[in-house]
């Protein structure tokens, strides 16, 4: 059970969130100038380091805020 | 056919070069590796496995062994697998204790019922055993199952697979290790791959904590590690790694006839030979490589176990365990070519990697002989997710949706 | 086992989400009586923290936060049906809370005052201790509210 | 036998209890297996493969052999207490599940401390003492039923444990928690401890593991005979349980720690057998004094006996005994720890793995620290209780030391087994495991301990190994000629058995998952619904009336509403109210079609696909304001339309200015649909002019209902007919549907019948016609497909695949016999298709009807390029019949639209 830490509501269990994965991947400005290519690198690949990884949470079911966070996927560490 | 043969491989040093290197020493690798020898006569083949043979997810599974895939192409590479499994014991002279039990698949929701009728129908056209049992008929057919109208989320009906079932997952690793070793392939455990020697975009070997390895073709056969390896040649994937958890009961006395599983309430259970009854809980919802998940999926699971099996109160958790899943965007695999000439890839296989073990190797092994898919694993291959030609069995599970 | 559940009528409930240093924001609190508590996951019986723009307000009404909002960019929304309201109190309270809900209840952790998003057992809540009986205030879906008060009693049944 | 004094029992309270039927007598304070052995019961039932003799072996956790069967189907004799009546049948390896309902009650408790500490042994109880003086919240949690662990197996410092139970209760911030096993130890210091009937979730800011250390067996020709026991074990039956298992005993050892059994039994102990060549003299010279023979530089070679030990063989010498306390060393319980990440070494001296480094925030003290001498426990505890508390922002003195002797540790010499034959050295008593099976799988080529341990199933018993996988680790060694053992298996949770039902807490039946209901949900059950679970929503599916089966309710509910009125609780559908002046761009960027010009008091349907282009979730959105829609969703997407609306707008668009709220259960809402809704209306809503002219298809108003209720009027229709939707205060929900009904006017209907009218008019459904790879112009709906603005997943539509001619298209099937109902899930193929496998399919059935406004069946399919196949025939192969079905548009009934406007 991962303790997570809400920069709002403070540390709650991962219960209480949801997952959105790798963070810092926008959405294109301009999809319809993308090759499929570019366009599919967008919409299903993305990274998958063993150990440091910025990804997204939402506090689904406390404040509804998205966050970013830094964790260990092999030891689940939260760094920042 | 004993159980377990006096002799099962050499531990050899490493060659300087092989025609080809397996990175992966599991279940997919293996059996790779047999069929690249036993099929298309290439024996100078290499194994390579960082720490012990078959000791990732192969080591972790529940067993279980089904082909009743909903779109066609799964039901092709699934089915062929099953043909294989029924005919593996023979082949390798090593008995896998392949029990086909039947695999029940339940119904919880009218939608539960739409999508195990769509799917009864697809495999009995696409020549896959398939039934559907309404609730009298799961009764009789696994009598401890809860079918009470009178539960949270009653039993509406069941796919039932007689030919599926579960195996020995260690049994069938050495087996194909020992024919494999048999055959002149090298199986070189704690052997890490560092790195990839390549020329231009070429991959020409491999670096290991033991020395470089020429290679003549690379394949990648390593099962939650897949990303982490193919970054290493430069390579991005379209995959996630999730811990998946599965645990096992003391050893109980015969009570659980074959393999009930349910997607609606996370549960799959079989009772293996010697009698522990065997689970597994659902995917945990965070990228991880720790072979560990959290204790919360275990209690839902054992919650959701109860309701169906109200017998199993009483039965204790003896061990639990993780391991790491590659899930692609469409559940379904990728077995083929990388943009690297001469890297190959075999992975994405989530949860369905064990039941796949023989097709994927049969499969594997001939797009590394030949450098060409072979038509089973066609549809697999990477470009899909260019093309958008997915292969949606989160669609076909009706999950999330 | 010493502890009491019950239902108690709240009036208006409204959700409002407004800049908390916009000038509206302290209009809203003059409406209010109490300015719109910015720690995080504290509130009174006239307002609660949700999250760093979002309150829940007892007591006034959607059109007369409309006013105060004025021309403010934020949201004004009529939830009064949205939530029952549940009072749990007495010296065993906490430890029917603790059966099912994960968040730090001690006093030092938690307290009068005090509120929370958060899980109780398999249903959503708003947690808000208004004493130190401790009474507790459960604000849940009314579709759920057969489900938490069952799971309440079965609680209750074995706290202490 | 029990003696006639000490031990912790109660003599006054003697207990009942049977073993494989025979009725024996024990002590309050007894476990099982003490009381048996205290009336003479050492044998068990015999081994699971083998059928060799076994008996109690340990006293603890550790125990392989005495595996009882009670209500439960497994239970280790030496962990379960004695309680009067109790029935044990004594098992062979397996237990066996009934049918018999468990009368317990499981609960759970989250508990949050800043000081966990796990084991209360001697370092566990100091470190709690030290970290609660402190004032710092502090858990204590041990898996016996008394406090002091070791302490009460040695008969030491008695009357310091006794004031630190009391003090340790007295501290208010202090919980002790006996017959707690702390089972599993999980990411950010979270830990589950286990007692009978309720399941702990502690999370601790520091963790403190004094877990202990379990005692090695040793590995000789036929170690399996009863009678063989763990010294350590030997010496807890007698201290602690006043149970005497022989009178005759021999004491085999590596280590220090089996001269303290000897000394506690001496005048019973004839021999220690050490295999150091030169043991402590300290400890010789004790022995000497209290006449017992030292056999220095020895090994115990093999038991003798058969179904008994009677003797041993120590090189040429045989010596008579009753009873051999083996010690083979010492593993410290480092289980939690692993569980925890941390890692262990190989420490030569100590000859064991030991803890080195962590990982969390946590100490390791005492002997799981493989630190074996009472004083430098004791030091561990309270440093480790100290620094604990101060990691968590709390300040104290180190307690002083309550025993302070200076006892110095000699390094073992571990044996890891002897020469003779192989196949009775038995290194897993449990799996019947022995030295030639280890043999053969080194043989085979295995040299992990992993694979030999899976080769030969060491470990995987209901011990999980606690004393046989270290002893396969050294086997393992010597047979492979390593200078030492060479790794570890990892260990996993959890420590000891926990039972399903304990996880599974109160969870189960009503309470395993809730079930939602709308306002109306009390009429409907008053009124004979059939309900269909929707997520966790309750919907009614059907009303049928006496004698009606579900095909006849189902065609009345249709027919009311294409010829009359009927009205449905629609009070499940999702519902989002978004405002900011941003509002109208942001549905823009996440719906198929545009929003922002919609006008005030106007409706639209819209469609909403994720950004690989497929069909996610569909409703009607409402403009209340210039800056406020309503959105409604899917019952089953509602909480995922809401999270995916504030992901975008929160991590993509932060600089749009809107919100969202949940409002689902805020509006209660009833559809009524037909040719004479308005007539209901007119009385339900007098005030509210909703004749054509005045009340536009796709509009809504606020209003007040005829006893004053506020209202929102929508005119929408999901069937075709003309329909209104009365949206209210979801308190006032049950009081408006009387009121509906009590025009006397509506039929009720249900999802079923929803279905129906809504498939007649080629409406799809979300989830049931699509399936997560359905585009919207799959579904033939390009028209709700902006080509002007951009959208989510928009780009998605220029891809090969979503471009191909002949997608899975959706059309309209009529079977080429009226009567016949073509079942959902059918697949479809081409006319004179061979059924050879794999049998070319051209899609599948989606929905599928018997029509009341047909007076036929149809369907809906999703087809390949089914819109160029119109007019043709496919057929759908069943396992008993095939049946043929013309492909058609998908809508059956009043293509015009005539009926929307009544």
């Amino acid at each position: 059970m991962l303790l997570i830490p809400c920069p709002w509501c403070g540390d709650r269990d991962e219960t209480e969130f949801h997952y959105g994965g790798q963070a810092g991947v926008p959405y294109p400005e301009r999809p319809a100038e993308l090759t499929d290519e570019q366009w599919g690198e967008y919409l299903f690949v993305r990274d998958n380091p063993k150990g440091e990884f910025a990804e997204r949470w939402s506090h689904s079911a406390g404040c509804r805020r998205w966050f970013n966070l830094v964790r260990n996927t092999a030891t689940h560490e939260i760094v920042r | 056919m004993s159980e377990h043969p006096d002799r099962l491989w050499r531990n050899p040093e490493p060659r300087a070069g092989y025609d080809v290197v397996i990175v992966g020493g599991g279940g997919h690798g293996l059996a790779t590796a047999y069929y690249l020898a036993a099929n298309h006569g290439i024996r100078n083949v290499a194994v390579l496995e960082k720490g012990w043979l078959a000791g990732g997810n192969m080591a972790r599974n529940t067993t279980i062994i089904r082909s009743n895939y909903l779109w066609d192409e799964s039901a092709a590479i699934y089915e062929h697998a099953l043909k294989l499994w029924e005919g593996l014991s023979a082949e390798l002279d090593y008995d896998i204790l392949f029990s086909q039990r039947g695999v029940l698949n339940l119904a919880h929701t009218l939608q539960d019922v739409r999508e195990g009728s769509r799917r009864v129908n697809a495999n009995r056209l696409n020549g896959v055993d398939a039934e559907w049992l309404d609730p009298d008929e799961v009764r009789k057919f696994c009598p401890i199952v809860n079918t009470s109208p009178d539960v949270r989320y009653p039993v509406l009906g069941a796919t039932l697979q007689p030919r599926a079932g579960i195996a020995k997952h260690d049994h069938v690793a050495w087996a194909f290790a020992r024919r494999a070793d048999e055959l002149g392939v090298d199986l070189i455990q704690g052997c890490e791959v560092t790195g990839f020697r390549k020329h231009g975009n070429k991959v020409i070997g491999v670096e290991t904590n033991l020395g470089p390895i020429m290679a003549g073709r690379v394949g990648l056969a390593a099962a939650g590690h897949s990303s982490v390896l193919a970054s290493l040649a430069g390579v991005r994937l379209p995959v996630q790694s999730h811990p998946l958890q599965a645990l096992v009961s003391e050893l109980l006395e015969p009570v659980h006839p074959c393999v009930v599983m349910s997607n609606h309430v996370h549960v799959y259970v079989s009772q293996a030979h010697k009698g522990e009854l065997v689970m597994g809980a659902g995917i945990d919802p965070y990228n991880s490589y720790a072979q560990r998940g959290s204790v919360h999926v275990i209690e839902q699971q054992m919650a959701a176990a109860l309701e169906l099996f109200p017998i199993f109160a009483r039965a204790h958790v003896l061990r639990t365990w993780g391991g790491i899943v590659d899930v692609t965007p469409d559940a379904s695999p990728v077995i083929g070519p990388t943009p690297v000439d001469n890297l190959f890839v075999n992975c994405g296989w989530g949860t369905g990697g064990f039941k796949a073990t023989p097709a994927s190797g049969w499969t594997y092994a001939h797009t590394l002989a030949t450098g060409k898919a072979h038509p089973l694993n066609e549809p697999f291959a990477l470009e899909r997710f260019t093309s958008g030609a997915l292969i949606d069995e989160h669609g076909a599970a009706a999950v999330a949706h | 086992m010493t502890v009491d559940l019950r239902e108690i009528a709240l009036p208006r409930q409204v959700d409002l989400r407004v800049d908390p240093i916009a000038p509206a924001a302290t209009r809203i609190g003059e409406l209010l009586g109490t300015p719109l508590p910015v720690v995080p996951n504290t509130g009174s019986e006239a307002v609660l923290w949700l999250g760093p723009d979002e309150w829940l307000v007892f007591g006034a009404s959607e059109d007369q936060l409309r006013t105060a909002l004025g021309d403010t960019p934020g949201s004004v929304v009529d939830v009064s049906a949205n939530r029952v309201v549940y009072e749990l109190s007495g010296p065993d309270a906490r430890d029917v809370l603790e059966q099912g809900c994960a968040i730090d209840l001690h006093p030092r952790a938690f307290g009068p005052g005090r509120c929370a998003q958060t899980m109780l057992a398999r249903a959503n809540v708003i947690l808000h201790q208004v004493d130190a009986a401790p009474t507790y205030r459960l604000l849940v879906r009314p579709s759920f509210a057969g489900y938490l008060t069952s799971w309440l009693r079965d609680a209750m049944s074995a706290a202490g | 036998m029990r003696l006639p004094e000490g031990g912790r029992i109660d003599r006054t309270k003697p207990l009942r209890f049977t073993v494989d039927g025979i009725e024996h007598t024990g002590c309050a304070g007894d476990t099982l297996a003490s009381a048996m052995i205290a009336n003479g019961l050492l044998t068990v039932a015999p081994s699971t493969y083998l059928g060799r003799p076994r008996g109690i072996f340990a006293a603890g956790v550790d125990e392989p052999n005495a595996l009882v069967q009670l209500d439960d189907p497994m239970q280790l004799a030496t962990t379960v207490e004695l309680v009067d009546g109790l029935a044990a049948t004594t098992l062979r390896g397996k237990g066996r599940l009934t049918d018999e309902p468990d009368a317990a009650r499981y609960d759970k408790r989250n508990a949050h401390c800043d000081v966990l500490v796990v084991g209360g042994g001697p370092a566990g109880v100091a470190a709690a003492l030290a970290a609660g003086r402190t004032g710092a919240r502090t858990i204590l949690a041990d898996e016996q039923r008394e406090l002091g662990g070791s302490l009460l197996t040695e008969n030491r410092l008695l009357d310091w444990l006794a004031d630190a139970v009391e003090e340790l209760d007295a501290l208010p911030e202090t919980r002790v928690l006996t017959g707690t096993t702390a089972f599993g130890y999980y990411d950010q210091n979270f830990v589950a401890c286990a007692s009978k009937t309720r399941l702990w979730h502690v999370r601790a800011k520091h963790v403190v593991l004094a877990t202990g250390a379990h005692e090695r067996p040793l590995v000789f020709v036929d170690n399996d005979l009863p009678g063989i026991m763990l010294a350590s074990a030997v010496r807890q039956y007698v201290n602690r349980y006043a149970a005497l298992p022989g009178e005759n005993i021999v004491v085999a050892t590596t280590n220090d720690g089996a001269y303290g059994t000897a000394f506690d039994l001496a005048g019973r102990v004839s021999t220690i057998v050490d295999s150091r060549s030169e043991p402590p003299a300290e400890l010789v010279n004790r022995a000497r004094e209290l006449g017992i023979e030292v056999l220095a530089g020895s090994t115990v070679r093999q038991a003798l006996g058969t179904q008994r030990i009677g003797g041993v063989r120590v090189g040429d010498r045989e010596i008579a005994c009753d009873v051999l306390a083996v010690s083979g060393g010492w593993n410290p319980a480092v289980h939690l720890f692993s569980q925890s990440q941390g890692k262990t070494r190989y420490d030569e001296r100590k000859a064991a793995f030991v803890p080195d480094k962590s990982v969390q925030a946590q100490h390791i003290v005492g002997a799981a620290n493989a630190v074996y001498d009472l004083t430098g426990c004791l030091d561990e505890g309270f440093s480790a209780g100290i620094e604990a508390a101060k990691m968590t922002g709390f300040d104290g003195e180190k307690p002083a030391a309550p025993y302070t002797a200076r006892e110095v540790i000699t390094d073992p010499h571990p044996v890891w087994f002897v020469d003779g034959p192989e196949g009775r050295q038995f290194v897993d008593l449990q799996r019947d495991v022995t030295v030639a099976d280890v043999r053969r799988a080194t043989g085979a080529g295995m040299r992990s301990v992993e694979h030999v341990k899976r080769y030969t199933t060491i470990g995987t018993a209901h011990d999980q190994g606690k004393t046989s996988g270290f002893a396969a680790i050294g086997v393992i060694a010597q047979l492979l000629g390593a200078e030492s053992p060479q790794g570890t298996t990892t260990y996993r949770p959890p420590y000891t058995p926990v039972s399903f039902a304990l996880l599974a807490g109160r969870d189960r039946g009503e309470l395993h998952d809730p079930v939602r209901k709308t306002p109306m949900h009390d009429w409907h059950v008053r009124n004979g619904a059939v309900f269909e679970n929707v997520g966790q929503w309750k919907r009614p599916w059907y009303y049928p009336q006496p004698g009606e089966d579900m095909k006849a309710a189902v065609l009345r509910e249709c027919r009311a509403a294409r010829t009359d009125v009927a009205v449905m609780d629609a009070s499940t559908l999702g519902k989002i109210d978004i405002q900011g002046p941003d509002a109208g761009e942001f549905l823009n960027r996440v719906y198929t079609n545009a929003f922002a010009k919609l006008k005030v008091g106007h409706c639209r349907y819209g469609l909403l696909c994720k950004a690989d282009g497929m069909v996610f979730d569909d409703g009607v959105v409402m403009r209340v304001a210039e800056d406020r829609f309503l959105a409604t969703t899917t019952t089953g997407n509602a909480a995922a339309v809401l999270d995916w609306f504030e992901e975008w707008a929160q991590t993509e668009w932060p600089d749009l200015e809107v919100w969202f709220t949940s409002v689902t259960e805020q509006w209660a809402t009833i559809a009524v649909v037909g040719p004479q809704a308005r007539v209901v209306l007119a009385i339900v809503a007098p005030d509210v002019d909703c004749s054509q002219d005045a009340f536009d298809f796709m509009t809504f108003k606020d209003a007040f209902l005829a006893d004053g209720t506020p209202a929102r009027i929508a005119r929408v229709s999901f069937s075709g007919e003309l329909a209104f939707e009365i949206n209210v205060d979801g308190r006032a929900g049950a009081r408006v549907w009387d009121a509906v009904m009590a025009t006397g006017l509506p039929t009720p209907y249900g999802t079923e019948t929803m279905h129906v009218l809504r498939a007649e008019k080629g409406y799809v459904i979300v989830g049931q016609d699509t399936d997560g790879t359905v585009t919207p112009q799959d579904l033939g709906m390009e028209w709700i497909v902006s080509p002007r603005k951009d959208f989510v997943g928009k780009r998605s539509y220029q891809r090969p695949d979503a471009t191909r001619p002949d997608r899975k298209q959706l059309v309209g099937l009529l079977p080429t016999d009226p009567d016949e109902l073509l079942p959902e899930g059918a697949q479809l193929i081409a006319p004179d298709t061979p059924l050879t496998p794999p049998v070319p399919m051209l899609g599948h059935v989606t929905s599928s009807y018997h029509s009341a406004a047909l007076e036929r069946t149809f369907a809906l399919a999703l087809v390949k390029g089914g819109r160029q196949l119109i007019g043709r025939t496919v057929l759908a192969p069943l396992r008993d019949r095939t049946i043929a079905a013309t492909i058609t548009e998908p809508i059956f009934y009043d293509p015009e639209g005539a009926r929307r406007d009544g």
